[in-house]
Formats: C-alpha cells, structure tokens, sequence
C-alpha cells in the first residue's frame, strides 16, 4: 500500500505503472480499477480559475492510510495505491488518483470507490478557490455526490 | 504544561497564525480550555478538533506535550 | 464514445489520455474510472503460457458499442472509451480497457462496471488458452466472478 | 439462395474452415436447415448462432446474402 501527498504536478497514469511495477508480482492480478479526480473549471454554478488545496500534514496520510486498511480488509483486495495533489492547482489538474488491484474486478470496484468517497467527502482537505471575478473563498460545503459518502463499508451486490 | 496548537484553512486566516506554542499552568486542562485561552469564546460546533493527529470533542483532557489542531469542516479532495 | 479492437500491444494508459485530450471538454468533468485488466499466467489453477483470443469482427464492435450506448443512456456519463486486445498475448500484457468520464463518479462506478461485466461476461471473444506445458486448448466456460454478470442494468445504492 | 457461413474458435476447429459460400435451391430455409447441410446433423443447443450479426435461433428465416455464423458460447474478453 502506498499513500502519498505532493505539491507536485500529478501524472497519475505514470504513478499507477511505477507502483505496479514495483510492488505487484507480475501475471497474478487480474485487473486494476482506478478513479482519477481533475480539477474542475466550475463549482455550485461558480467559474473557478484556481485552487488551493489545505491538508494536515501527517494526519491526513495517516487516515487515508487508515481508510486504506479498511478497505483492504473488507475485500479481496492485492494492493492500492492513493495520490493526492495540494497546494496552488489550475482547471484540467489531476488532484486524486486511487487505484485498486486485485484477482477479481468485483473487489476492486467496491475497494476503489470506498477510498474515493472517503477521501472526496471526510479525508482531511480544505478547498481555497478563486473565481474568474478573482474572489478568493473558502468551500464550506463540499456537494458532490451527496448521499454516497457516508463512512460505513456496504458491499454492494 | 506545554502545548502545540495548529489551525487550518479558514480558521488559519481567522486566528490570523498557522500554529504557536501554548503554555497553562492548571491541572486539568481540556481541548475547550485551550481554545478559551486561545480565542477568549467558548468552542463553536462548528469547528472540529484533533488531539496528536485523532479527532475528539471540547471534553478531551490534555497531556502536556500534545499537539491540538483546530479546524472548520473539512471540504474532501 | 469510441471502440476499438487491436492485434497490437495495448497502452491503456496512453489511450485514455489520448482519448480525455481529443474527445473531453477540458474542465467539464471530475473524473474518470478505468479498469484495466491483464492476463494472469494461471487460470483454474493450470498454469497459462500464452493466450489466443478469437472475435468477430464487425459483430464484436458493434455489440460492445451498444453495450456502451445502453450504459450512457442509464448514468449520467459524458463519454466512454473502450479498448479490447485479440489475437496473441502472453501473461502481464493488458487485454482490456474500459474508462467512462462524467461529472460525478457514482455514475462513472456504475458505468464502467456494467461495461466490463458485459464484456468480460457475455461479448462475442473466445479464449484460447496454452498451457506451460504446451496443451493448446479452447476455454469453455469463464468462471470470474459468477453471478456480477448478468446482462441487467441495475443501479447500486 | 446464396448465404455466407461462419464459424468461430472451436467449432472452428472443428468444422475445418473458417467460412464458405453455401447455395440453397429451396423455398423457406431456416437456421437449422443451414446447419444440417453445412454438418449433416442437427443444431446442438451448445452451438450459438448470428444471422447478419446479431444473435437469433433455429427457427430463424434466412434470405439470400445473409451472413450467418455458428460458434461455441463466448467466454468472454
């Protein structure tokens, strides 16, 4: 399992080869599911320009890593690997990547979109954006995909 | 008993600090005690609190050496 | 939405990135789900060497286009990328690729993984399987997760 | 009636070719009557079939220039 925060450009196809390369043994998984997150140029009906995003250094690794381990004792599960931008980040950025492997599709789907929901919904991160108007403001309600975030493992049919 | 404390995001900006160090010489000492000491107002719900990297609540009693963050919601990735 | 068949090696990766550039919006969308999946060198505990896989051509594009079209009328998804290697390949090689673009990731889930039960499941491919010990024979049954498969549009909660 | 025969992986192998032009000089041809000339024995459930490539039955009617194939039950990509 890797976890990882970075300031850094993210180039989340790369990191998902990098890993498997050097932590899956090759020919035994069957697959690998993965969600990448970008930075979109809109929010609640807001032109943004740009973002900052805040974490907690340390703690925030620390309960994704957490989140992780749930998800990899809930399923059947290889290995995962999750990589989160911070800082300054511009529309078209790639923030987020989870990726899940495993012998069965069916793990990973339901491993991946565990980690994805905890961390777009409760994960320690806090949004900064700038409008288009060049307003800067704090996001005090994240409203994405409400009703799906809730931290309880379900394994879905 | 000394203490490190952190604010994040829109509390940062509010408190008008990233972190500072907080000495209190009291024997019991809560998380809703610190933040009294440090915003002179009772804790608002609105504003989650973690003792060494865990979240906990105003009730929380403080060893000396702990580091207590205080933040607003928090908003994902 | 694109589909395509290939005798070549397969850079999953790269196509999604080649497809999100020429085909996506920039900006529009928050996400995209992939599963990649890749030959394993066992399969019903028998050890496998190299594989051949059999289609039709022309029935096997246009099914799995449908299949595609079905997904994006029941989620609400921007776009879809399908990409299926035939013929020769040998173990760690990837086979297929599946990744669906869309606002929210709940349908994203939802979508990527009708589609690659579908054709994992039922597409017109047939698997040709040589043993390390070089027994060449016709697979006849696929047992991967019995029972995900079925040809029904159900939502997940 | 001029048709167009296919078949795919183990029958296939099986048959010896991969397709073949078959002419049927009769009024109503169905499916299964394509078969019995091309193998000289009755559809076996087990065997899958397409007319113009979508999946349909014995039963089914064919007319001149329809592409039909026979083959095993997928197993998938």
């Amino acid at each position: 399992m890797k976890v990882f925060i970075t300031k850094d450009v993210l180039d989340p196809y790369k990191e998902i080869l990098d890993y498997e390369k050097a932590a899956l043994p090759p020919g035994k998984h069957g697959g690998v599911v993965s969600f990448v997150g970008t930075m979109r140029d809109f929010n609640d009906g807001q032109d943004v320009r740009a973002m900052n995003l805040d974490y907690y250094p340390g703690m925030t690794e620390h309960h994704i890593e957490r989140v992780c381990q749930e998800a990899m004792n809930e399923w059947d599960v290889m290995d995962c690997l999750v990589a989160h931008r911070v800082g300054e980040m511009i529309p078209t950025d790639p923030i987020v990547l989870v990726a899940v492997w495993s012998a069965h599709r069916k793990d990973s789907f339901d491993a991946c979109r565990y980690i994805i929901n905890y961390l777009k919904e409760s994960a320690p991160f806090w949004k900064c954006e700038v409008t288009t108007a060049g307003k800067k403001h704090w996001v005090e309600k994240n409203s994405e995909d409400p009703g799906v975030a809730k931290r309880v493992v379900r394994k879905s049919a | 008993m000394d203490l490190k404390v952190r604010y994040f995001a829109s509390l940062r900006d509010r408190m008008g600090r990233s972190e500072e160090k907080v000495s209190i010489d009291q024997g019991k000492v809560t998380v809703a005690d610190l933040w009294k000491k440090v915003s002179n107002a009772p804790l608002p719900e609105t504003i989650l609190v973690a003792v060494n990297m865990e979240y906990t609540d105003a009730a929380h009693e403080l060893k000396s050496g702990d580091e207590v963050a205080f933040f607003p919601p928090v908003t994902g990735g």
